[in-house]
């Protein structure tokens, strides 16, 4: 009997609940716009989920994933990020896209019903939003061998949720990332839940961090309700991935505050006593207390903030309800590059449907 | 007798299936406690007990699998998955295993199973809650494609499906989830699988469909009527295997066809019911065999959702043109 | 000039493509140093390096993801799947993100890629190395399927489907890959997508096929030469999107249509191409639309193979039923 | 930073390749007739090999892929395994099956291109070769549901290759595995290569078996050509499952001495040299020497045993040349339990099919 491999798993945190400090900052960390930065990120991503949140609940928004309490994932990988890397988010990212540039009205157009508002003028060569659990891990190994083979030095970052660590796609690409070495960080946003099934019917893996060890790279679990830890330890494995050693994963430790979608209702499957007493950890209070501590903060900057949130949601949200629907015929024109010749009678077709179902309104 | 939804009776369908027959299992994505995304599951878990509803991880890759092991076993595992989008991983499974472990090993195991799923658009549901995928499933040898499209149907069919010896695909029009209720009777009785059913006679046209567009046809019919056009509507039902009976039947007496369904056109499943009537039924046909349907292209987001769906604008149109063939 | 295999025209259009644009990119299982298991890509790792040709690790599921993210850099990835049972996995990465990603974004990120693998029966393989699934690709919107049958057309038609910015497969038939040996021009030449070819004219039946079926398929044609019938022979080529002016015409012309596929008759391929005459090309047709095809089972292992697939003597058969309506 | 969790992979052999101990035997290994039992089973599981390959260079079998030097790894996990357990072979365990009780006669018959094969008289609910690689980790997972479930002192056993495990659908299995607590045992058959793709350019994990990490449960390695590190350390987890302790994966490091398959040409690929030090390490010669040494065997109990491996190769041969050909429409008859009424059509044209062929041969 030899022992032949043998592997740990760390956790990492800065910043305790309480905002007091679990251990010293990183040399970034000490820069106080950096950590204001992220902290006024956080809370206007807050502010646009409760907004998405009312809106669908008034009929003016289709089904969305609020990301209430699990801001620091979002926020602390984009601030992580260079601009031209490549993030790949699923449908709870906002935080990151935001932080990234994406426009909240552009935000706001997709999760209306309008794939024009995943044409965003910000950061191009992100992906849309992915809604099939964990199907965009293979993409961002895509990106990141196209980064390899080019010899660029970028990196293509993955969000992904806990339930979707137990998809085969997901392992697949992790599993060919560690092969070949490539520049992708997978950041993993346990939230704890995915729709009604906890994390620990999701896997008997200790951590989420430890399937990497199945691929042969590092896994890193951090507080992913602490911005600072976040923004540390995804940077060290983007930056880490840059240099050409190879992809990670970082599972971040948080709570989703909030109902799975607006489609959901947690009580039927989780105590308030649970969320309750995770409303203690949550990121944006944390790092206030901290911040405010340090002199950083105070309440007539938080009053502003807020107000400026709520400005900038607002127009936001009236520059998406104004604008003009798109032409049916775009779901046709935007499929092939050229529209093929055998399809000139389905777009014919579309149009005459067009006229015919408008002639009915009309009746 | 209760009053039903169609939601309801597949509910109903599953806890008279559970309780009738111990193997009977009913596994996936919240179906324990949640009560499945859409409630169909809802009440089972207290019932039956957590070793009857299991909550899987979330891998579909994996469902069906699983069930092929456990069918092979005995168990008779009624596996959902939680939105049309995400049914597609299914598909090696079925076409590689559950469509031939019985004749791969001459009826030494047997894998009998129902994989079931809501589907189709008209929700404003996010993207890939909208879709359409029965042409996929139909293609599959060794596994039978079911579609109910009233609460009724909903739980004599699934019934049948789940008292099957073989696979069973089981399509769910969530779109008439809650539309409508109808007076079921939890008595246990199946209808047959691999049948149409005639669900309103003419002798001008025949309109065939499934799902959530049986609601649409019936209305054109009424509608043709008020034009004196005697519209027979067929509910597909089982749309593979497909009862071409039923069908060639029909259209002997009226000579058109009308097919409706929400999936894209090109190598759809209304393609196969046009063929059929091509080579069987050709010489009864006094008008071409038209296809209502959505478009090749990806189910748009809801803003555009209504124009790639069929509505009853369109049947009309389709059968009036068809009626112009006299 | 070169007297070529098929698979020494995929081999050589691989090269060709290669060569002129430094973004195509070959992948797959044993696509490098073992030149792929029917040595389709043999000689590539040699001539355009590691870089180049990348050997996966046994990874499906993955393959068409890694081409998005790929193809949305800028690359062309062309995927190999080793064979046709093993390539259902790409359907859930085809339809919810390959064949929707340009209109997803509205055009701004798109992933051209080619999906292709050696497909169809009789070369008496063991399980899962003779299935005919191009169906299932081809009701998949936003993805193109082609599927070539002659060297020429391999030739052609993958440069096409390679230089083309949207999303292929191409199915090889594998049983014809080293049938005959034709003269094929590298010359970097590309035949046009979306088209059907018209291999032989004729005025009395249009005998409509593609892939391993049409050689049978002209093999019929000649035959039934001799009994005065003259078969236009038409090559699908592009099954989807179908070029269905080609086939009208000619079935305009000939009043008669017998379609040949190996792959099992419901929802299968050639119910398309019988419904578009249905619709469009009804009152052509003198004699119902035949499809002479495998069964609803799957494939059965090599000793039952043969009987399975359609051959010379079934073709004809349904020829002359069809010939038998004047 | 905090350790939140830590691992170690472990390596297992008795018998080194010069056949000489590197560790006290397991008690039930020194029963000399067990030994001989597990002896008998590779070499005639070799002599089967042999002929397969035979017969299909001769045309009178379809491609098949041998085990040459792999048999420890079958033979010893078959051996591990009860008669109420559930074998789930790939396609290179005819060591295990014939030792299971499936004959050679079937066996053939699978390869030959006749179903019937499958339908074999021996272990009734073991499942039938599995060619798609890895499609079968799903069915264990539910075979083993089943029997836990039912409460069954039961195992599912599940083989597969090295290349196996890059399968999201083999990862998707185990994780389920892991936190249902199946009584589901994996045998990785890590011989080194798929195909042409060596084992390295497969996974940058270090070990196979730390694949399990990812899913909570237990990874061992094994020498797999020590047959009697196979047998212990296999029906070490098969019983731990049994008890309800849940799954495990064991690696068993072994070597494809042969080519992929009678299709396949390793020789493109790999060299030759690499091949022949491998077969030093082969698990037959290893225990033929370990016999030796006891007293257990000679060279006339060897040379019975080859001419008692030919007999039995040679008569299951006769009887499978010998067979009858199925009927044509045992293609539709088995597909459904019972034949669908629409179905029927087909099944009447399939008649016609068949006679038309015979008159066009005839002709
Ligand atoms: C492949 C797939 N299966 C099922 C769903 C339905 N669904 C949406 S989100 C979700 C749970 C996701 O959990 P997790 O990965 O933890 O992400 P979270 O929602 O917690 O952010 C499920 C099952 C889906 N979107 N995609
Ligand atoms: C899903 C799938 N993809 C590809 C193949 C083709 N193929 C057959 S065996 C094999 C390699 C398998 O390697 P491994 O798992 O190590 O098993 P081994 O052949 O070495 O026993 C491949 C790629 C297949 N059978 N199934
Ligand atoms: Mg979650
Ligand atoms: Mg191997």
């Amino acid at each position: 009997m030899v022992e032949v491999a043998s592997f740990r798993i760390e956790r990492i945190q800065y910043l305790r609940a309480d905002g007091t400090l679990a251990a010293p900052l990183p040399p970034w960390a000490e820069d106080g716009e950096e950590l204001v930065r992220l902290y006024r990120a956080m809370v206007l991503t807050r502010a646009y989920d409760t907004k998405a949140v009312n809106l669908q609940r008034t009929g003016r928004l289709g089904t969305v994933a609020s990301s209430l309490g699990q801001e620091a994932v979002a926020v602390g990988t984009a601030a992580a990020m260079r601009p031209q890397d490549v993030l790949l988010p699923s449908f709870r990212e906002q935080g990151a896209m935001l932080y990234r540039g994406v426009r909240i009205e552009e935000l706001l157009t997709f999760w209306g019903g309008d794939e024009r508002g995943s044409n965003w003028s910000g950061p191009r060569e992100d992906f849309p939003v992915c809604i099939p659990v964990g199907t965009h891990a293979p993409h961002a190994a895509g990106v990141a061998t196209a980064f390899k083979l080019r010899r660029e030095p970028r990196v293509a970052v993955c969000m992904l949720g806990d339930g979707a660590t137990s998809k085969g796609d997901v392992y697949e690409a992790w599993n060919l990332a560690g092969v070949w070495r490539l520049p992708m960080v997978t950041v993993v946003n346990n939230n704890q839940w995915a729709i009604s099934v906890p994390r620990s019917a999701q896997t008997a893996a200790a951590t989420l961090a430890q399937k990497a060890i199945a691929c042969g790279m590092p896994g890193v679990q951090v507080d992913g309700n602490d911005v600072i830890a976040v923004r540390e330890v995804v940077g060290r494995m983007i930056e880490r991935a840059r240099a050409g050693e190879g992809p990670a994963i970082v599972e971040a430790v948080t709570y989703r505050l909030s109902d799975h979608t607006t489609a959901d209702d947690a009580r039927r499957y989780r105590d308030d006593a649970e969320v309750s007493a995770h409303w203690k950890e949550e990121p944006i209070a944390r790092l206030r207390t901290f911040l405010t501590a340090r002199g950083l903060w105070d309440k007539d900057k938080e009053e502003q903030l807020l107000a400026w949130c709520a400005r900038e949601v607002e127009s936001a949200v009236e520059a998406y309800l104004a604008r003009a629907p798109a032409p049916a015929t775009d779901m046709i024109d935007y499929v092939f590059a050229e529209l093929p010749a055998p399809m000139r009678a389905q777009r014919a077709e579309l149009v005459r449907r067009v006229a015919r179902r408008a002639e009915g309104a009309e009746r | 007798m209760t009053a039903m939804t169609l939601v309801e009776a597949v509910r109903t369908a599953l806890a008279r299936a559970m309780a009738e027959d111990p193997t009977v299992l009913v596994l996936g994505e919240d179906v324990g406690k949640d009560g499945g995304v859409f409630r169909a599951t809802e009440g089972l878990l207290e019932r039956f007990g957590p070793e009857r509803v299991l909550d899987t991880p979330l891998s579909e890759a994996l469902f069906v699998g699983l069930a092929v092991g456990l069918g092979a076993q005995g168990f008779k595992p009624v596996v959902e998955f939680q939105f049309d989008g995400f049914s597609y991983p299914a598909i090696d499974q079925l076409v590689n295993h559950a469509g031939r472990l019985r004749a791969r090993t001459r009826g030494r195991l047997s894998c009998p199973m129902v994989v079931r799923f809501p589907y189709g658009g008209g929700v404003r549901a996010p993207e890939h809650h909208s879709e359409s995928p029965e042409a996929f499933f139909a293609h599959i040898p060794g596994v039978r494609t079911v579609i109910p499209s009233s609460p009724a149907r909903a739980y004599g069919l699934l019934l049948a499906a789940i008292r099957d010896p073989d696979p069973v695909v089981f399509l769910e029009p969530k779109r008439i989830y809650r539309a409508v209720r109808e007076e079921v009777v939890d008595d246990g009785r199946a209808l047959p699988l691999d049948r149409c059913f005639v669900l309103r006679e003419g002798r001008d046209l025949t309109l065939v469909a499934w799902g959530a567009m049986i609601p649409v046809a019936l209305q054109a019919s009424a509608e043709l009527a008020k034009e004196g056009v005697s519209v027979e509507v067929i509910d597909i039902a089982t749309l593979k295997p497909l009862d071409c009976a039923t069908l060639l039947d029909s259209v002997a007496k009226t000579g058109r066809c009308v097919i409706v369904h929400e999936a894209p056109p090109s190598f759809g499943p209304g393609a196969e019911i046009a063929a059929v009537l091509a080579s069987e039924g050709l010489f009864s046909l006094l008008a071409p065999v038209l296809r209502v349907t959505a478009f090749d292209v990806p189910t748009p987001l809801p803003r555009l959702e209504e124009l790639f769906l069929p509505a009853l604008a369109d049947v009309l149109e389709a059968c009036r043109r068809a009626m112009a063939h006299r």
